[in-house]
């Protein structure tokens, strides 16, 4: 998948402008966000046209032709880093790669929402909100490629480790914006998990939790209607944003494949949790186009329509569109960012064959920031078995 | 039983993968009580992230072979509920490092439910776990956390090393009224091995001497076997004679079955891929240490993981017992 | 605290017909249950008033005088059972008592509501509840005794073991619905927990399990407002009953010190369970009177005075009073029934007193029902041991 | 350090109980160092119910000591949030058999997230669990779960004896950058002993020889050593010397100081509540039998907990070790 064949994919009918479908005769009856805004907040259709919203609109009321811009080249270049991803997997280059195609809008949308001082608490999935933090995108491949569990330091860009015990890492955000409440500062956190990691018991603390601290949280609840081979109707009945209510604070569900929608909304919540308002669950309703991971074979478990109906509501899609309709970007722009594609995905081939091994006495590397002494015995024992190893070798 | 088996089997015995024998093993299980019900995430359509499940939806209906929300703690509890209304749930966890989330629901109700009950209610669930590393995947999926399950008591822990052991463990933990934690090797998940479904089993929590030795014991269980299998090749090439003990069970240890051994060859090595550390080995060695004491003619040594976390793939090699640091274990052993 | 006590105890001043204070100033405007009925249904008030209520009418229409005073009769039995416990755990019979005073209404109505082939899963404060399955009381004493972790079978009356780790049994309760379904059976299931309890990813996930199987479990919470120190404040900041709508299914919350409410409010959802239509949260909103156990010091955290305003609601008198004013009990049947109390306090004592201690070898039975080598080898030591000591003393 | 402290000491020698070193001890941490929390439930006005942390929410405030709702599991996910913040979290847990909703976020979060960040970094979570029985307590208020931590590598775990130990050893805990397990040994809580609150304490994770003798090693910690120490009085009088290892640290393990001391003795006994089965004896056992393999005249014999759930009340006599029982291991050591 290069960002060629995304670009050239044509949808094949459009589903309307409330673009996402409800979770199958669940939906309950014409409910309405807190907010007062229709159930999916949408800014940009599929089709690229900009829609009002009296809500959400003023967080984007400001927004430049080189921000749009600025967001679709965000959008395209994931997307490309992610397409290179996968087949560095299949040629054996990574142990696994879990793709974030089609979660392109939530995440750059939500991302560029953030400011520097917020802090970042993603999944395993997260390369797109990696790349607005300003992680290198090579540093995410260390975990796949199986040279480290982790390979950037959290806080040079705010943007913790990816987490794979799924829902955990909704806590850690909690207890880090608890701390950022207790310093008076005015940042916030945000915390990525998927519809799946909705039912896990830590994400329900972590609500109750940060209501009851009025903890300046986002939690970004990317539903992309699987959990592996799960669809969102084994997880819950009702839409996932109503949520948040039964714990005390508001829960909205937007459109996951429109950006601006995502950044608007988003940068609502923020703002919320800036102005000591607390927790606010977003649901950024989207569909994950590709396999769980380069491990998964949804063919055992869902039907190729529906992702084709998912293909006409792409997120670099529609944003394209707006621009080219809005002459906000020319032929020379696109033509500039293929050329930048190409360079990124050259880059992080390189940066990943490149990347070393780790030297075996890394396995006695940081369990412990203070030592441990059988840590040290074993380093020991390990040491003298390598070195017979040599004098074998010297021996004969 | 053979005549009610839905699959087409006309000989007994047939050679199958270890996954593909528990698969059998749970579709037997299915097809014989009505009260087994198979439940986790991503069992039904999928057949498990390891398919060990495949096909069992299809034949079984999703009331049978259930299709989980993803919540363990859920997963175990739930089946806890079931089993107190008289069915027997065999819940899958994905990977190892995700029974934590469980572990509560495991030791302080699971374990203890038949005890508190002054034995009134039993508690037949089988948690199964694919367990251990070698397959090179990312953070929390090649752990081996048995001996966190082994110290409590209430459970039993067993994990098999072949296809035949799988398939009729399987049936046993299922049969059991214990809760049995039921650890499965994944890197020998595609190892074949002939399965006679109409043999009588020996008792689950026996150790079997798959080789026979005098010099030395090597005791181990379910992916460590083939390994030790491995080491006594080399071993005999260079003239030493091991004798390799397959544990099957971890919790209860089959203690009597190491002691005969280790009267015989005075010399005991434990491998496992769990950290040292308080693992098996360690138990092993204490009991066995006391129970031989006059017999052992060196100290029962241990292989095993670091203590560590487990380490990203490619350090896993060194960070797993491989032929080399057993042969230097038994070396050492031997040097005594 | 005596039956005595208790009946002699007047309220100070009525709180009004509502009964309940909110969650301080945390009410969400003006909010009403799915139902359509105010945030707290109540059908008896403090003062013994029958009010109306268009929902839950029908469920105690045909109620008898009899029933009426069965209803009374099982709450003074139970306060009196209680009470004797507390002197019991005084006197030092018990290890430990954790009182039920002031849910009386709560644990009566809803246990009443039951039918035989329905399933409980309590806490440990469920007494009134046990006395209704018809669990003898004194059965309940000996893990309180510290003579077993569990005296009954659970399967003679339907009523499970009291669980001490907070939540898990909402799990338990949920699968056990599960399997009720799976029979094909019309019984139901229900689940008691705390306000405490809420907090826990357990109950959560109860809640995700039961929507997504449509499970036939009531979950039912007693909102006594405090965990041990904490007030409910510490775990919620909208009323719990608003928790399950998230879920994808009806909360209400019911007067817990109302015994017709509690009855009605558990009949409807026990139906709606029945009916298949799956689970419901009842939060009975009561008020521990008494300490969180025998080992508590309430003086330390909460003051008298909210005590004083919650026995002006007291379960008991109010339906005292109901059954007076409609001339539903006479003096004869009072009189008869303090006796009754008295009867059954010295029963329970004698009971309590003539528990033997459970023999040593008790340590090594029930672990496995199936057995297990360890355990026979650590019987026959201990047994060796054991005679080691008959030995020596026969040495002497 | 002693001029910051809230409370007023004259001098730095005082007679206090256990429990009121610990609590001594946050409140200097509390004084000390802002960025220390205490975390929990009821550790507000309650003071915990053993009331460990009496008084210091009245003194720091509600933003300081803050009472949690009820989840463990939330109240350790959140610490660790706050570690992340530069907070220094000192969790309780009220009872040692409520730590496991919590033990996911310990085993795969707390123990590893300074491994999984190649060190950049640090978790300084203190999780205090008040744990052992002997005080007659409900189900699950009376469990001994140290080896389930010990196993794990990333955490430390560690248990006082006396409150000099408990005050100081909490200092460490909390200034460590690695997360501690701190066992409380709640029926210690009431024993009094010196606090020198100015003394200049020995490494956190080093034994004590509190005894010296020459006959016999008797290793314990926590609520044990005081146990070992009737013992010895009693082996005394039967002209037996004991010597006594206060181990102080389960992870690690000072193995250095019960060689030494076996080296001289020629024999060990470890004594502890939690049930011999995988507990921390069986590794003390397979690493000194390893080390002092030609120094050992008996095998390290281990009195603990029976393989069963925690005994009601009535029952834990004989499931503890008491002074008989080790005495009988004494015996039958001394008789080989
Ligand atoms: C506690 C735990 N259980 C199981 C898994 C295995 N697993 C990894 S991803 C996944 C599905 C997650 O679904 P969702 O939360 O919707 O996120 P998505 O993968 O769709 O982004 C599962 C079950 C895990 N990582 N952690
Ligand atoms: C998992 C767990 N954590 C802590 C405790 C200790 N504990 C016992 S009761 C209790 C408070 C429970 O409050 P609530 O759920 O409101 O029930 P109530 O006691 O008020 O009936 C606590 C914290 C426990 N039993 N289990
Ligand atoms: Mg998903
Ligand atoms: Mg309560």
């Amino acid at each position: 998948m290069t960002v060629e064949s995304t670009a050239a994919r044509t949808p094949r009918r459009s589903a309307g402008t409330t673009g996402a479908k409800s979770t199958a005769g669940k939906r309950s009856t014409a409910k309405k966000s807190p907010s007062g805004e229709p159930e999916l907040v949408q800014l940009l259709t599929p089709e690229g046209k900009r829609v009002k919203s009296a809500e959400y609109d003023r967080f984007v009321a400001a927004i430049t032709p080189d921000e749009l811009r600025g967001l679709y080249r965000d959008m395209v270049l994931t997307r490309r880093f992610d397409a290179e991803a996968t087949s560095l997997q299949r040629q054996g280059e990574l142990g696994l790669w879990a793709s974030l195609l089609g979660q392109e809008a939530a995440q750059i949308g939500s991302g560029r929402a953030l400011r520097d001082d917020d802090y970042v608490f993603p999944t395993y999935r997260e390369h797109g909100v990696a790349w607005c933090r300003g992680v290198d995108p090579s540093n995410l491949l260390g975990m796949f490629r199986g040279v480290n569990n982790g390979g950037w330091d959290p806080n040079s860009n705010n943007f913790h480790l990816y987490t794979i015990v799924i829902g955990s890492q909704t806590l850690h955000a909690t207890g880090y914006a608890m701390g950022v409440a207790k310093d008076g500062a005015d940042s916030a956190v945000i915390a990525y998990f998927g519809d799946g990691a909705s039912s896990q018991g830590d994400v329900a603390e972590s609500f109750t939790f940060s209501a009851v601290y009025n903890a300046p949280v986002v939690f970004f609840c990317q539903n992309n209607q699987w959990a592996i081979s799960e669809p969102t109707e084994k997880q819950t009945r009702v839409p996932l944003y109503q949520r948040a209510q039964g714990y005390g604070f508001p829960g909205v569900r937007v459109d996951g494949n429109d950006v601006l929608a995502c950044l608007a909304v988003t940068k609502w919540a923020l703002e919320r949790a800036r102005g000591g308002e607390g927790p606010t669950l977003v649901e950024a309703y989207t569909y994950r186009m590709g396999a769980h991971t380069t491990s998964d074979d949804p063919t055992r478990y869902r039907h190729d329509d529906e992702r084709a109906a998912w293909e006409a509501k792409d997120p670099i899609l529609r944003l394209r569109r707006f621009l080219e309709a809005s002459n906000h970007a020319d032929e020379g722009f696109f033509a500039e960012l293929e050329a930048e594609s190409e360079a990124l995905g050259r880059r992080v081939r390189e940066a990943v064959r490149a990347m070393p091994d780790p030297d075996h006495f890394a396995l006695f590397e940081h369990a412990y920031a203070d030592g441990h002494a059988l840590v040290d015995e074993e380093r020991a024992q390990f040491a003298a078995y390598q070195a017979s190893f040599a004098e074998a070798e010297g021996d004969n | 039983m053979a005549e009610t088996m839905t699959s087409t089997t006309s000989t007994p015995v047939k050679s199958m993968a270890l996954a593909k024998a528990i698969n059998e093993s749970l579709r037997t299980a299915l097809d014989t009580d009505p009260k087994v019900l198979i439940m986790g995430e991503d069992v039904g359509k999928l057949g498990g992230v390891f398919r060990v499940t495949d096909g069992l939806q299809k034949d079984f209906g999703e009331s049978r072979v259930i299709d989980t929300p993803l919540a363990e703690s859920g997963i175990v509890g739930t089946a806890i509920g079931l089993a107190l209304r008289g069915y027997r749930p065999v819940v899958e966890i994905q990977f190892d490092g995700f029974v934590f989330p469980a572990y509560d629901q495991i030791v302080t109700q699971l374990a203890k439910m038949h005890a508190r009950s002054l034995g009134k209610v039993k508690m037949p669930v089988v948690v199964r776990i694919p367990y251990g590393g070698g397959i090179g995947a990312v953070e929390h999926h090649s752990e081996s956390p048995e001996a966190l399950f082994a110290h409590v008591a209430g459970l039993k822990v067993v994990s098999p090393s072949n296809p035949s052991d799988a398939y009729w463990m399987m049936q046993q933990a299922i049969q059991s009224d214990d809760p049995v934690i039921f650890f499965e090797p994944k890197r020998r998940y595609w190892d074949k091995g002939e399965v006679n479904t109409e043999a009588i089993p020996g008792p689950l929590h026996k150790a079997q001497v798959v080789r026979e030795g005098t010099d030395l014991t090597l005791a181990a269980y379910g992916p460590m076997v083939k390994l030790c299998k491995e080491v006594a090749d080399v071993a005999a090439e260079e003239g030493r004679s091991l004798e390799i003990l397959d544990l099957r069970s971890v919790s209860p240890l089959d203690f009597d079955s190491i002691q005969t051994s280790v009267e015989k060859t005075g010399r005991l090595v434990v491998v496992h891929e769990a950290p040292v550390f308080f693992g098996s080995g360690a138990e092993i060695a204490a009991r066995i240490t006391e129970r031989c004491f006059y017999h052992l003619e060196a100290p029962v040594l241990r292989v095993g993981g670091y203590h560590a976390p487990y380490p990203p793939a490619r350090l896993e090699e060194e960070y797993l017992p491989g032929l080399d640091r057993v042969l230097d274990a038994v070396d050492r052993a031997l040097a005594y």
